[in-house]
């Protein structure tokens, strides 16, 4: 009998078999529920109608404001205050409101609410992100969050596993989203991963840190895939130390594990990439769009909002000032990576250099407020989505590319490879 | 014990979007089985494309290809206007993963069967063993061999949904049972 | 617009506190004002002070208020949202400053008549260019504060954009 | 004859003495608009000008400010912006875009307005400048354009009503408690086209914020411009440029006179929902609130948030209470964190948005509730000025908001000084 790949070996762990089959459905033992303001409210009046009036564990429902903070409408801000009021009703610990606000899928990596070997689900499309500590993270409805809070468990259809084996030496300016847009315009937006867990393994993905392998697994729900993973090792291992809320051990895919497909990429070939406007598996080498007029710019979201992003960010408009026809903004992911970003000096020197820095939240990235697209805009952003309308107007056109390649193009008001800055 | 499923089915390889499925102007409609299979599939075939068009054709089963109800839009309408139309399961290449969580969560299988789309044809008939996995296509007597459907499913569909079902085992004190 | 004409119509009147200091917020609150589209103006004018006015209001009639109306934000969406809604004159007993000029400018008479007793529904005789107010269902006449001659012209003319087209510029 | 600071003002822009009462057509030294009025004042301009190719009049004294919904909250808006930035580009006009600040702010910063000048802004609070020793008045779109295009407005010469301070004030007692009880003093309709002119030993050792913060009130007295004369004023903001007083003659006439003695002066509280509905802070300490906001073009400035920092240091918001700081422009939000102002309140639990008018207007940006109860520095609280008319607002300075998002209720910030 085969070994089993990491996300069989968790889901086995996790609904008490010694081993499970790709395709077939388990009942497993949540880790952690998260569930944000624009949903909260839904969330819980599902558990009431559940019957139940206590969650499962306290501590292990995680509420984060992020899509809608600062209200943009009063609508919005009683939702918001009746959420709040739930929140407190149910004893929840970890409520990451207005203050303490982050995206929440960088709240749930940052603040150590996943650990490996563990299940977390969550509200929204991107928890895949959990998989950078070596977690299966996944987007679920309402109810299934609801049914998860309310008993601890949720239902999983165990997934075909795919390998991406990463070897090479990354070039300067090139960042795990270059290798996210590579993996995309190779595989296509719900092509072959669509339904897979994909494994990010290899000498490129041990020397990221865990801002670049987040970004990696982030992008995966956009590949259309369940759930993106990286086993935990020394990186994790000395990221989750003072942060993991709870304790949790190593785990990996055994050698003789099965998968469906293994791909090779070697990093070394891999330049900045940018997906063109409304495909995101519309990729290009940065060497076709360089030039491209754009008048807003864009770095934020539970893609590239981290410190590591921001870094790069300030290491290029050091001491520069952006275009005059560009506007930028950077909404950082959370406000501990604005805090982080301010103590390390990067605020003052992105203020400096003509970057707009408004609340870490979602922001534009959902099309709901704070940088809204107007007709005719064209847009380079660190996001992960640019079809059409998504920020927006349908009128407007959304670039996807790394901080990096944002940044050296913001300099020169047109889209810039960063590895040319002298 | 779960009853094997017989009838007809209809099958296509190409793309099935979600929003041909249900389109745009029956999105915001509420959640309700007869009214959401009245112009269920209207999007995806012409001859779908009236009152009813898909539902009078009497299928039970949908045999399709790559990513079946993909296209990323999560509405529920998808999966109540197949099962108000008759559909007992669907058979396919890939799901949306979505649409594969709504399905299960109305009980309606959603089953993985690679390749199952080359041998059957609009039309064949089909019987289909939820506990066994598998599927014998009576028209041509080719065979295929799938998952078992996990009880649960059915379990949910005759709860008449995920909350409904959970309430039940909370009920009867059996959610600890669930794996 | 020809000033020498009288505007004949109905008073609807604001009267006591609701009637002082009704500020540009209530006219149109800030979250309406970021638009062009003057119809999404006058389907909000007035709703935070008076939610019924726009089925109320018969458009053509006279809006009557008391002391400082308009006051508060610059915004000149507030006298276009009641022109829209089809105010044809605004009577108060005296106006906010700026209020008073971005009415002007956009071709809404406004007149300032520091007392009067105009009752709700009364049908009131405005004369622009003499600056009288006949309020025909009493049968008295009010005098309004008198106009700057510019102000005169620019109503005359039908607000400033059409001023500035015919003599373009000030003409004193 | 003696003339008032604006009748001096108007006359050296009028090119003959003007008085009170006449009716003068003035040369402006800098207009701007924002992006609520010059999608409008642009529709205007560009009817008058027609098919005549006529451009704006200097095109390096007109600003456009992108900052009462920045950024964009809705496609609309986007909409809106963009064309401001198309008629910037097209007329060659400075354009502040996103993230820049709060226009008055900006005006400052910039030397855009300097004192002695005659400045028109299409925002009510375009008298702040006013703390600057110019004559600035706000005014509406159709007028901005007409001004766009000539370089000229006409103006009614104000009279003046004069308001001297005396004595110091108080720790923890700042200007904006001295506008806000000259406010329920005089009432919202007290200065209805009538000019301010404040004075007196208690503001010749105030800063430029703390006199613009003063002069930016005069609005909520009706007040066509407010000036603070310009005894003892020193630039601020990293500003450096020559500029002589402009000073009142002796015998000029003024319609009222009020003087008021400052030393006993405790903190104001405006109660909703009328700015001029001022209280004593004994009156209303107590009041539960769970939305603070500093922000706005009255109380955003660096001073501002060193109060509210001095007040948080160390210390932690109230767990009901969400604190929203809003910076009035880039360089206010640079110099705070590069004096760890910042760094201080973000620590204590304090969330930053962009430089931007933010929730006072109500576009976006954080909107109150229904029947939530908020503290802000804003100079407005008229019902549904923050965008949702079921919230009360209650107007007060920084150290006040500060201290009430400590306790959860509005709080005299002697406590904690």
């Amino acid at each position: 009998m085969s070994g089993m790949t990491i996300t069989e070996k968790i889901m086995a762990l996790r609904s008490g078999r010694d081993r499970v089959r790709p395709g077939e459905l388990v009942w497993a033992n949540v880790h952690t529920v998260m569930t944000m303001d624009y949903l909260g409210k839904q969330t819980f009046a599902a558990l009431h109608e559940l019957g139940v009036h206590e969650v499962f564990d306290r501590d292990r429902v995680i509420c984060v404001s992020d899509h809608l903070v600062p209200p943009p409408t009063p609508q919005f801000a009683t939702m918001l205050n009746e959420w709040r009021e739930l929140v407190k009703q149910h004893s929840i610990t970890y409520f990451y409101d207005l203050g303490k606000q982050g995206i929440a899928h960088q709240i749930m990596v940052e603040q150590g609410h996943v650990v490996p070997g563990t299940v977390s689900i969550g509200t929204d499309s991107h928890a895949n992100t959990y998989g950078a500590v070596g977690a299966v993270g996944n987007a679920v409805s309402v109810s299934d969050a609801a049914v998860a809070m309310a008993i601890g468990k949720c239902w999983f259809r165990v997934p075909e596993s795919v390998k991406f084996y990463v070897t090479g030496t990354w070039q300067p300016y090139v960042m795990a989203k270059d290798l996210s847009l590579h993996i995309m315009g190779m595989m296509h937006w719900n092509g072959h991963l669509i339904y897979k867990a994909l494994e990010f393994e290899g000498p490129a993905i041990t020397a990221l840190d865990m801002a670049g392998r987040m970004t990696l697994c982030n992008m995966t729900v956009d590949l259309g895939a369940k759930n993106g993973i990286i086993a935990p090792d020394h990186v994790t291992q000395a990221y989750l130390h003072g942060r993991a809320k709870t304790d949790w051990s190593m785990i990996a895919s055994d050698s003789d594990a099965e998968y469906e497909a293994v791909y090779e990429i070697d990093v070394t070939n891999i330049g900045p990439m940018v997906a063109r406007p409304d495909k995101l598996d519309d990729v290009v080498p940065i060497e076709h769009v360089k030039g491209t007029k754009f008048n807003k710019a864009f770095v934020g979201t539970c893609t590239n909002g981290r410190l590591e992003d921001i870094a790069v960010l300030a290491h290029i408009l050091q001491g520069k000032h952006v275009h005059p026809d560009v506007n930028v903004l950077l909404v950082p992911a959370s406000q501990q990576v604005y805090l982080d970003a301010l103590k390390a000096g990067y605020i003052t020197t992105l203020v400096e250099a003509g970057v707009a820095v408004d609340t870490p939240s979602c922001a534009a990235c959902a099309g709901i407020h704070t940088g809204v697209a107007g007709d005719g805009d064209v847009i380079l952003s660190a996001g992960n989505r640019n079809m059409k309308g998504r920020m927006g107007s349908k009128n407007a056109q959304i670039y996807l590319s790394s901080p990096a390649v944002v940044a050296a193009s913001a300099l020169k008001g047109v889209i810039a490879d960063p590895r040319e800055l002298s | 014990m779960i009853q094997p499923l017989r009838g007809i089915a209809w099958a296509s390889e190409k793309y099935v979007y979600a929003f041909d499925i249900i389109v745009q102007r029956f999105w915001t409609s509420p959640i309700d089985p007869v009214e959401n299979a009245k112009w269920v599939m209207a999007g995806v075939d012409e001859e779908f494309n009236k009152e009813n068009g898909f539902r009078d054709k009497g299928y039970t089963f949908i045999v399709a290809g790559h990513n079946f109800a993909g296209g990323g839009k999560s509405i529920e309408h998808v999966v109540t206007g197949l099962m108000g139309a008759g559909i007992k399961a669907v058979f396919a290449d890939s799901f949306s993963r979505l649409q594969f969580r709504n399905a299960t969560n109305y009980g309606l299988p959603f089953i993985t069967c690679k390749g199952l789309v080359q041998h059957v044809k609009t039309g064949d008939e089909l019987e289909f063993d939820p506990s066994t996995g598998l599927i014998k296509n009576i028209t041509t007597g080719f065979e295929a061999q799938a998952l078992p459907v996990a009880p649960f499913v059915a379990e949910i569909a005759a709860a008449g949904g995920l909350m409904q079902f959970i309430k039940n085992k909370i009920a009867d004190g059996t959610v600890h049972e669930l794996r | 617009m020809d000033s020498h004409a009288c505007i004949r119509a109905s008073a609807y009147v604001y009267e006591g506190a609701l009637g002082d200091n009704i500020d540009t917020d209530r006219i149109i609150p800030g979250k309406y004002t970021k638009t062009l589209d003057i119809s999404l103006l006058a389907s909000h004018v007035m709703e935070d002070l008076d939610p019924e006015f726009r089925y109320r209001f018969i458009p053509g009639s006279i809006l009557v208020a008391g002391d400082n109306f308009g006051c508060g934000s610059s915004r000149e969406q507030a006298p276009i949202a009641l022109k829209a809604a089809g105010v044809s004159v605004i009577i108060a007993r005296y106006f906010a400053r700026i209020f008073f000029r971005n009415a002007i400018n956009i071709g809404l008479p406004v007149l300032e008549v520091p007392h009067h007793a105009i009752a709700h529904g009364a049908i009131l005789e405005v004369h622009l260019r003499e600056g009288t107010v006949t309020d025909i269902s009493a049968g008295v006449v009010y005098k309004a504060t008198r106009m700057p001659k510019v102000m005169v012209d620019i109503l005359a003319e039908g607000g400033l954009v059409p001023y500035l087209q015919k003599y373009g510029d000030y003409v004193l | 004859m003696g003339q008032t600071i604006s009748e001096k003002i108007l006359s050296a822009h009028a090119g003959y003495p003007v008085y009170q009462g006449e009716i003068a057509v003035v040369h402006v030294d800098g207009i701007m608009a924002t992006d609520t009025t010059a999608p409008y004042a642009i529709t205007a301009f560009r009817e008058i000008v027609g098919k005549s190719g006529r451009k704006v009049w200097n095109p390096s004294r007109c600003a456009l400010v992108i900052d009462h919904a920045a950024p964009a909250p809705t496609e609309k808006i986007s909409n809106l912006h963009v064309m401001m930035r198309e008629f910037a580009r097209e007329q060659g006009c400075p354009l502040y875009d996103v993230g820049s600040g709060i226009c008055h702010q900006i005006m400052v910063e910039e030397a855009f307005v300097r004192p002695g000048d005659v400045f028109v802004g299409a925002d009510s609070h375009t008298c702040t400048y006013g703390g600057l020793g110019a004559f600035a008045t706000g005014v509406g779109s159709t007028d901005l354009a007409a001004v766009m295009l000539t370089g000229k407005i006409w103006l009614k010469v104000p009279q003046t009503i004069r308001i001297e301070y005396t004595g110091t004030l108080p720790k923890g007692v700042t200007a904006k408690d001295l506008v806000l009880f000259t406010v329920g003093q005089l009432s919202i309709s007290g200065a209805t086209y009538q000019a301010i002119e404040y004075c007196g030993s208690a503001l010749e050792t105030l800063s430029l914020s703390s006199r613009m913060t003063i002069a930016n009130m005069s609005a909520e007295m009706g007040a066509k411009t407010g000036i603070v004369h310009p005894t003892g004023l020193t630039l601020e903001f990293g500003l450096r440029y020559d500029w002589t007083p402009v000073l009142p003659d002796e015998d000029a006439e003024y319609v009222r006179r009020y003087s008021f003695d400052v030393s006993a002066l405790q903190p104001q509280v405006a109660v909703p929902h009328s700015p001029d509905n001022v209280k004593d802070i004994r009156e209303v300490e107590g009041t539960k609130i769970t939305y603070a906001f500093i922000g706005s073009c009255v109380n955003a400035r660096l001073e501002d948030l060193q109060q509210a920092a001095h007040i948080l240091r160390g210390r932690h918001i109230h767990p009901n209470v969400r604190l929203l700081i809003t910076p009035a422009s880039k360089n206010v939000m640079l110099a705070a964190v590069q004096d760890g102002t910042m760094q201080t309140l973000l620590e204590a639990g304090a969330t930053m948005t962009n430089a931007a008018c933010g929730a006072c207007v109500g576009a976006h940006l954080g909107i109150p509730g229904d029947g939530e109860v908020v503290i802000s520095t804003a100079n407005r609280n008229f019902k549904g000025r923050m965008g949702n008319p079921n919230a009360q607002i209650y107007l007060s300075s920084a150290a006040v908001v500060a201290a009430s998002a400590l306790t959860g209720a509005i709080t005299h910030p002697a406590e904690f000084l």
